[in-house]
């Protein structure tokens, strides 16, 4: 560590050119090779994503407000529900957080000008657009009612133009995948500065690494997976279509060779995120450094060694069931060092509530349930009943939006001063967080419940049909629990409606940031706010990402200020486990 | 609305996991193994939510930031706690996929003795085949008596699910599959789709009719087995037991995404996609059933009409259906010779009849018996003695 | 170290041998699959010519011989990768094939119900 | 990792230095470790066909063994070789590369190009002659006698302006050369047209060669594939002796023995076709129905006739059986049941999944090729500086990698 005080300012003359006003043509925005723009680019992008997906959720949770179903008819109903969850899925969860955090931050983070590959990042985003083109055309085409999950033999008979649209933009959103993974993995392999050791790399490095991993090795058999399903629909190969000689079951398992896989791109990042959070809300530095870094790679690998898990009840062999449910108890262990490791570095801690940690203890209650109750589906004979219920649909929002989208809503909180200069209302944002808790409760904890009664996923309606209604009793009961989760949803979309209306009226009134709000020890915090086009000025010295002893918080700056360093960081104590 | 729903709701959402009925109803000797281990995951999960959130909540407020307060040293890592939460899930964990594992090799191992009921599943129906022969589109069955439910799906996945006995699988095109349960008590559960399907996916229900003893379930097997006389009543039971319901109204109007109505079928012209003509008699209909996509309507998308193969609709089926559809005609007029005719064995002969008086009246006489003797000969294979009558009538 | 020789350059007459040694296999794996018949062994011996072929232009042409570790390991963890993925499928696939075999015995057999 | 040693070359700024590496061997490993993930991502795309491959044969070898005796061995060997060789081209352009031979760099570029676009034009052969056969996908699997349609008089003019854009195409290509080392400005453009001429020349003259009526004699096509063998064998031999006129003596004979090497397998190509044109003249001239090629029909016994008979046999394999048999196919048995007689189908429709898809590889390739023969041209490459080179090269292994499993695993099946 060779930084000193006066080689460190900490915000007192900011450059009055920064990113974003550096230059101001269209041209330079849509051409524009900084990975911090095509960040901000992908942050609106998927910010429209999230907002078309949560309207069509808004749309399934009204409509199963009554028995018989509110608005649409079930042919409707099915459409919306498929969208809601191939948009959720494809154009928001899985490049919200690497691509719009891992773009922006990760070079930073890794002191570094740009990622290894600017053009093909660049190229990374507009492949997500025509993804989402080939979306929007299979909504116009109208039709698409498969589910995201595009199981044959329904998806390669019915509604042709739509599904081969649908398949072709998930093709092309996975090479947008490919690239963004390939990019990360390429420039922390070889664009770490000096000092940076692997174990001296900030732990939201490590997790997107370890994302990168699974982009890479996952993403092209869903690539293969799509490009057979659409030759199956349109000349009818027989691989997939029994109808043709081919088996269902095998698309199954192709597809979660990928999808299972595709859950951990959801949520590593995420935890990446809160590993990164946590320590600074703390100030203290994060516990077991070493096994948070060697847990990502491990649900990364382990990971590709579970997908069978999705198929216990789809007529999979009893011996791969065995296997694979085996298999899946593994991950369960990186997991839940993880969830350890974060509790530990609260020991002791000045835990600082801010918007950012609302959020993160938020995360951490709801990615424990989401993870426990991946016990209940990993046992085989409790997964049986419970297989394709709510209980599962409760227990996937529960990891994927519970976890990647309240550690997506921290990171934006966190880095939102870094990523535009300019400070959010406080308390708001924390309003914000508690309705986004419990409203996400009150949706999703009933769907447990309504999953253990019975109540199937994707219906339209639970009152039963003609001459076969479902019994009374239980239809009461799957009434009531649905409303509480209707109104859930109402609060849990209320909060999420506040949360944008306090970072967009930051963007508009804000106060100007300081260079370090929440007193981050990581590289980001030591450039600028907004950082200039090349990020640092001078190439910025490595210390300990978790070393928060000499910083002082600063009133006039409204940020935290570094001091020269008590003893130098190579013999303190709160070195990074890895090092020693 | 809030009073009257939402506050109740709220108020027995806590009493719920508190009566320990996570599950509703148990009626199967499958279904206690399962809410046991159901509960023993329950307690483990409790126990580690409440120790890592308690943890959680207890560190938040003892060291949140105020005045005067500040971090402390403590160590940064320690291999030996890394250890302890590392091993005790993982021995727990493996506890309970061995016990999962047992508890699915039981669900998945039918006893020697168990009854086969066969299912087709199709959109949007299940069809249950008795060993007699008899077809329900309800599952009956005797307390204490295992059954074996082999199933087939006519057209794309589906899934047989009964939340009462937690039993379910997916039925499977191209292949069976199979799941077995054995009732612990009479009565009438819900039987779902849990595998989507379709549009009417959320409308693919049924009940699961457990009789308390051998004899009843007898009784009602010999019920069901035997159609009622009149092909025409015969037809509408059809009508709705089959599922036409769902999709053709009687009434002249179109159901919406439907197809169209049975009223306007019989009897009429009817424009072709792709141009062409269709006289709406017996053949068009057995076309229609058989075939579907063969000759679509214009205004109407074929694709959502299933192929119903004759495991699905007997012939004999075929011709209620059609008797049922013919007495819809706005110019129906009663034939008192082909009643009693149709309430014999014979009935192809019926159809035969018909076509022949059809084929005086219509436009192209020469087309129409052609396509029928194909269809008859292309579909039937000879190994049926039992029926030869109506063999005699149709050989050329 | 001067540039120039800081990456492997492969001499001329390693390449034409390779070349001449990945001839000489294909001509040897089709005489081995036209003319020679080796019943259970075929399969392995195919392939096992197939992998010499595919080590050679690995190792030589693609300079793995000679090149960063990382290299090697991304190669064969993504060969590792796909005998997972097809090897679990195999698995299964074969598992329940009975249950398709009897489908399709029972579907071509006389029908259990009386046709008419 | 050493990726941040600079070197002592690196420390003057080289003009394709970006901004954002420290050093230019930084950049260098970069690059190369993004493509062996790229390599890694495609191993896994393939994974999905060979997974397919794997479970339907194992579940089927008789359907296999039967459906492959449609694939020609000889054309597929000779595919194989021109991979080969490609494989060797480009590793060789990497060497002069990075021992600074401009001329045989771009040379062996070319060369390779050109090898891509004989395979595609084989591998439009092989597709043509199926789709007339009636050995498609599983649901448009339609094996019957005698499916050779006539294109009538539209097949000479398709036939002549396959040949007329060849040799233009060829023409282009040593233009290009010429310009490309003089004028170094506008030859991108003269081999973007060249390939352009190059790919529609042997696609067109594939197409006439194989579809033509057996009363055109087979000289005539044995004219058509051997003038698109010549031209292109010709073509890069005077590429390479003006090219390499005075520059490098060595290299020069080197050129000589690869452009041998294109004559050859101009010729092989040649003789397959004669090859596969006497299996049609057999075909129709002997109508001997012989009953060789019944094979495993659905039925699913095991084909066992020696591989003698098998050549001999050619397209006699249309059986009479198998054609009785595709007559009492009905259509619910295809729709509702897996075996029938389509059921050989299940191998094409892998058979052009994998291939398909290796040959839009082959065409991405030939793309990139263009791009990096653009750059050569220009004289961007040297040894401070050949990355691109290196990196299209290790694309280009790969494919040939994987058309190295393909070949046995398609063709060569007992």
């Amino acid at each position: 560590m060779n930084a000193t005080a006066d080689s460190i300012d900490d915000g007192g003359n900011e450059p009055a050119e920064n990113y974003l006003n550096c230059s101001n043509t269209i041209a330079s925005w849509a051409f524009t090779l900084d990975h911090k723009r095509i960040g901000v680019m992908y942050l609106v992008g998927i910010c429209i994503a999230l907002l078309l997906g949560g309207l069509f959720a808004m749309a399934i949770r009204l409509q199963l407000w009554m028995p018989e179903g509110m608005l649409f008819d079930e042919q409707m109903y099915n459409e919306i529900f498929t969208l809601h969850g191939a948009i959720m899925v494809f154009l928001f969860i899985i490049p919200s957080v690497p691509a719009t955090f891992g773009n922006f931050f990760l070079p930073i983070m890794l002191g570094a000008k740009d990622v290894a590959f600017p053009r093909m990042n660049l190229a990374s985003f507009y492949l997500w657009v025509f993804g989402t083109i080939f979306f929007v055309a299979a909504m116009l085409f109208t039709g698409l009612d498969t589910g995201w999950t595009f199981y044959t033999p329904y998806s390669a008979e019915t509604s042709k133009a739509p599904v081969v649209a649908a398949t072709m933009g998930v093709f092309i959103l996975g090479f947008s995948s490919i690239f963004t993974g390939l990019n990360f993995v390429v420039t922390v392999n070889t664009m770490r500065p000096p000092g940076m050791t692997w174990f001296r790399m900030p732990l939201f490095l490590w997790s997107i690494y370890a994302t990168g991993v699974i982009q890479l090795l996952a993403t092209p058999v869903l690539g293969i997976t799509v490009l057979l399903l659409g030759a199956e629909a349109v000349f009818h190969i027989g691989i997939f279509d029994p109808r043709y000689g081919g088996d269902p079951v095998l698309y199954q398992h192709f597809f979660w060779f990928y999808s299972h896989p595709a859950v951990y791109i959801m949520i590593l990042p995420g935890m990446g995120i809160i590993s990164e959070l946590l320590p600074v809300y703390c100030r203290k530095p994060i516990f077991g450094y070493k096994f948070i870094a060697l847990s990502s790679i491990a649900i990364a690998l382990l990971g590709f060694l579970v997908w069978g898990h999705h198929m216990f009840v789809s007529s999979e062999s009893t011996i791969a069931a065995v296997i694979f449910s085996g298999l899946t108890f593994s991950v369960s262990i990186p997991s839940g060092i993880k969830v350890f490791n974060w509790l530990a570095t609260m020991y002791k801690g000045n835990i600082h509530m801010n918007t950012g940690m609302c959020y993160v203890m938020a995360f951490m209650f709801l990615f424990t349930i989401g993870g426990l109750t991946g016990l209940h589906l990993g046992t085989l004979a409790t997964d049986v009943p419970l297989h394709d219920t709510y209980f599962v649909v409760a227990h996937f929002h529960y990891v994927m939006m519970g976890g990647a989208l309240i550690a997506f809503l921290a990171g934006i909180f966190h880095w939102w001063p870094k990523m535009f200069g300019k400070m959010y209302n406080e308390f708001w944002g924390q309003v914000s967080a508690m309705l986004v808790f419990i409203g996400f409760n009150l949706t999703f904890f009933p769907q447990f419940y309504l999953g253990t009664l019975g109540m199937p996923r994707r219906y339209a309606s639970y009152e039963g049909r003609e001459g076969f209604p479902i019994s009374e009793a239980l239809v009461d009961q799957f009434t009531h629990l649905h409303r509480v989760s209707t109104g859930g949803a109402f609060v849990l979309a209320t909060g999420l409606v506040i949360a944008a209306a306090v970072l967009l009226a930051a963007l508009l009134w804000g106060r100007r940031a300081p260079r370090n709000p929440w007193g981050g020890a990581t590289l980001e915090w030591t450039c600028t706010s907004p950082p200039i086009h090349s990020n640092f000025i001078d190439t910025p010295s490595v210390g300990d990402p978790y070393f928060y002893e000499n910083m002082e918080w600063d009133p006039e700056l409204g940020g935290f200020k570094t001091l020269p360093p008590a003893k130098p960081i190579e013999t303190s104590e709160h070195q990074p486990a890895g090092s020693e | 609305m809030f009073a009257n729903h939402l506050l109740p709701a709220l108020i027995n959402l806590p009493a719920l996991p508190l009566a320990g009925f996570w599950f509703g109803e148990a009626a199967s000797t499958g279904a206690q193994d399962v809410d046991q281990l159901f509960a023993l995951i329950n307690w483990m999960c409790l126990f580690f939510f409440v120790l890592i959130i308690g943890m959680m909540c207890v560190f938040l407020f003892k060291y949140m930031k105020r005045d005067g307060h500040k971090e402390e040293w403590s160590p940064s890592h320690s291999n030996m706690l890394e250890i302890v939460w590392s091993v005790i899930p993982t021995l727990l964990v493996a506890l309970l996929f061995v016990l999962g594992f047992k508890g699915f090799i039981d669900m998945r191992t039918p006893p020697a003795n168990a009854y086969d009921i066969g299912v087709t599943a199709y959109k949007w129906r299940f069809q249950f085949d008795y060993p007699n022969g008899a077809q329900d589109e309800e599952l009956h069955a005797v307390v204490g008596q295992p059954v074996r439910l082999v199933q087939q799906s006519n057209d794309v996945l589906h899934s047989l699910y009964i939340p009462a006995f937690r039993t379910k699988m997916d039925v499977v095109p191209g292949r069976y599959t199979y799941q077995w349960f054995e009732a612990t008590k009479a009565g009438t559960y819900d039987l779902f789709c849990a595998e989507y399907c379709g549009k009417d996916h959320s409308n693919m229900n049924s009940n699961v009719v457990i009789h308390e003893t051998q004899a009843e379930f007898d009784a009602w097997l010999a019920k069901i087995n035997t159609p009622p006389d009149n092909p025409i009543e015969w037809g509408e039971q059809l009508y709705t037991r089959k599922g036409c319901k769902q999709c053709h109204s009687t009434d002249g109007t179109a159901r919406p995404g439907g197809g169209p109505s049975f009223q306007e079928t019989y009897g009429k012209t009817h424009q072709l996609i792709g141009g062409g003509t269709v006289v709406g008699n017996e053949n068009y209909i057995l076309d229609s059933l058989r075939k579907p996509q063969s000759q679509i309507r214009t205004g109407y998308k074929g694709i959502t009409m299933p192929a119903f193969p004759r495991s699905l609709v007997k012939d004999k089926e075929v011709d209620a259906l059609i008797a049922f559809i013919k007495s819809l005609s706005p110019d129906y007029v009663p034939e008192v010779e082909t009643v009693p005719e149709v309430e014999t064995p014979e009935e192809e002969g019926t159809i035969q009849d018909e076509v022949a008086t059809e084929s005086a009246e219509e436009p192209e006489p020469e087309e129409e018996p052609e396509v029928e003797s194909v269809e008859k000969t292309d579909e039937m294979p000879d190994e049926e003695p039992e029926e030869s009558a109506k063999e005699n009538g149709e050989t050329p | 170290m001067s540039h120039e020789h800081s990456h492997h350059v492969t001499s001329l007459p390693v390449l034409f041998a390779t070349f001449a040694a990945l001839v000489g296999l294909t001509l040897l794996t089709v005489y081995q699959a036209t003319s020679l018949h080796l019943g259970q062994f075929e399969m392995a011996v195919t392939l096992g010519i197939a992998t010499a072929k595919a080590l050679l232009v690995a190792l030589i042409f693609m300079q793995l011989a000679h090149d960063k570790p990382l290299n090697s390991v991304i190669l064969v963890s993504a060969i590792l990768f796909f005998g997972l993925f097809v090897s679990f499928t195999l698995l299964d696939r074969k598992e329940y094939q009975p249950q398709i075999d009897q489908f399709l015995l029972d579907r071509d057999a006389p029908k259990v119900y009386a046709d008419p | 990792m050493s990726a941040t040693t600079p070197h002592a070359g690196d420390l003057h700024a080289h003009r394709f230095h970006a901004h954002h590496f420290d050093t230019q061997e930084q950049q260098f490993q970069a690059g190369k470790l993004g493509m062996w993930l790229f390599l890694a991502t495609e191993v896994l795309f393939f994974s999905g066909m060979f997974c397919a491959y794997t479970i339907y044969r194992v579940i089927h070898p008789e359907v296999f063994a039967f459906a492959h005796q449609f694939l020609d061995p000889t054309l597929g060997a000779a595919n194989t070789l021109v991979l080969l060789v490609s494989s060797l081209s480009v590793a060789w352009a990497v060497r002069c590369a990075q021992t600074n031979k401009q001329g045989m760099l771009l040379a062996n570029l070319v060369f390779t190009v050109l090898c891509a676009g004989i395979f595609m034009g084989v591998k439009s052969v092989e597709y043509t002659l199926k789709f007339h056969e009636g050995l498609l996908w599983r649901s448009a699997y339609s094996f019957v006698e005698g499916s050779h349609p006539d294109l009538g008089p539209a097949h000479e003019q398709l036939r002549q302006f396959g040949l007329v854009s060849l040799g233009i195409g060829a023409a282009i290509v040593v233009l290009g050369m010429l310009v490309g080392v003089g004028l170094r400005k506008a030859r991108g453009l003269f081999l973007a047209v060249a390939l352009i001429g190059i790919l529609v020349g042997s696609v067109c003259l594939a197409r006439a060669g194989v579809v033509e009526e057996m009363t055109e004699t087979q000289m005539g096509q044995m004219l058509n594939v051997g003038g698109y063998a010549l031209a292109i064998g010709l073509g890069s031999l005077i590429t390479g002796v003006i090219l390499l006129g005075g520059e490098n003596r060595g290299a020069r004979w080197a050129f000589f023995a690869i452009a041998a090497t294109v004559v050859g397998l101009g010729a092989g190509c040649l003789a397959a076709n004669v090859y596969t044109a006497n299996k049609e003249a057999n075909a129709h001239s002997t109508h001997a129905h012989s009953t060789h090629g019944e094979a495993a029909s659905a039925a699913g016994e095991q084909h066992d006739v020696s591989h003698d008979e098998t050549h001999e046999a050619g397209s006699q394999h249309r059986a009479t059986e198998t054609t009785a048999l595709v007559n009492e196919f009905t259509e619910e048995k295809l729709l509702y049941g897996g075996e029938g007689p389509k059921f050989p189908g299940i191998f094409f429709s892998i058979y052009y999944a994998m291939t398909g898809v290796h040959a839009i590889h082959i065409l991405c390739g030939i793309g990139v090729f263009v791009w990096i023969i653009y750059r050569a041209a220009a004289g961007h490459f040297e040894p401070s500086y050949y990355g691109p080179v290196e990196y299209v090269g290790l694309y280009w292994h790969l494919v040939d990698l994987i058309w190295i499993y393909l070949f046995p695993l398609l063709y060569l099946i007992q």
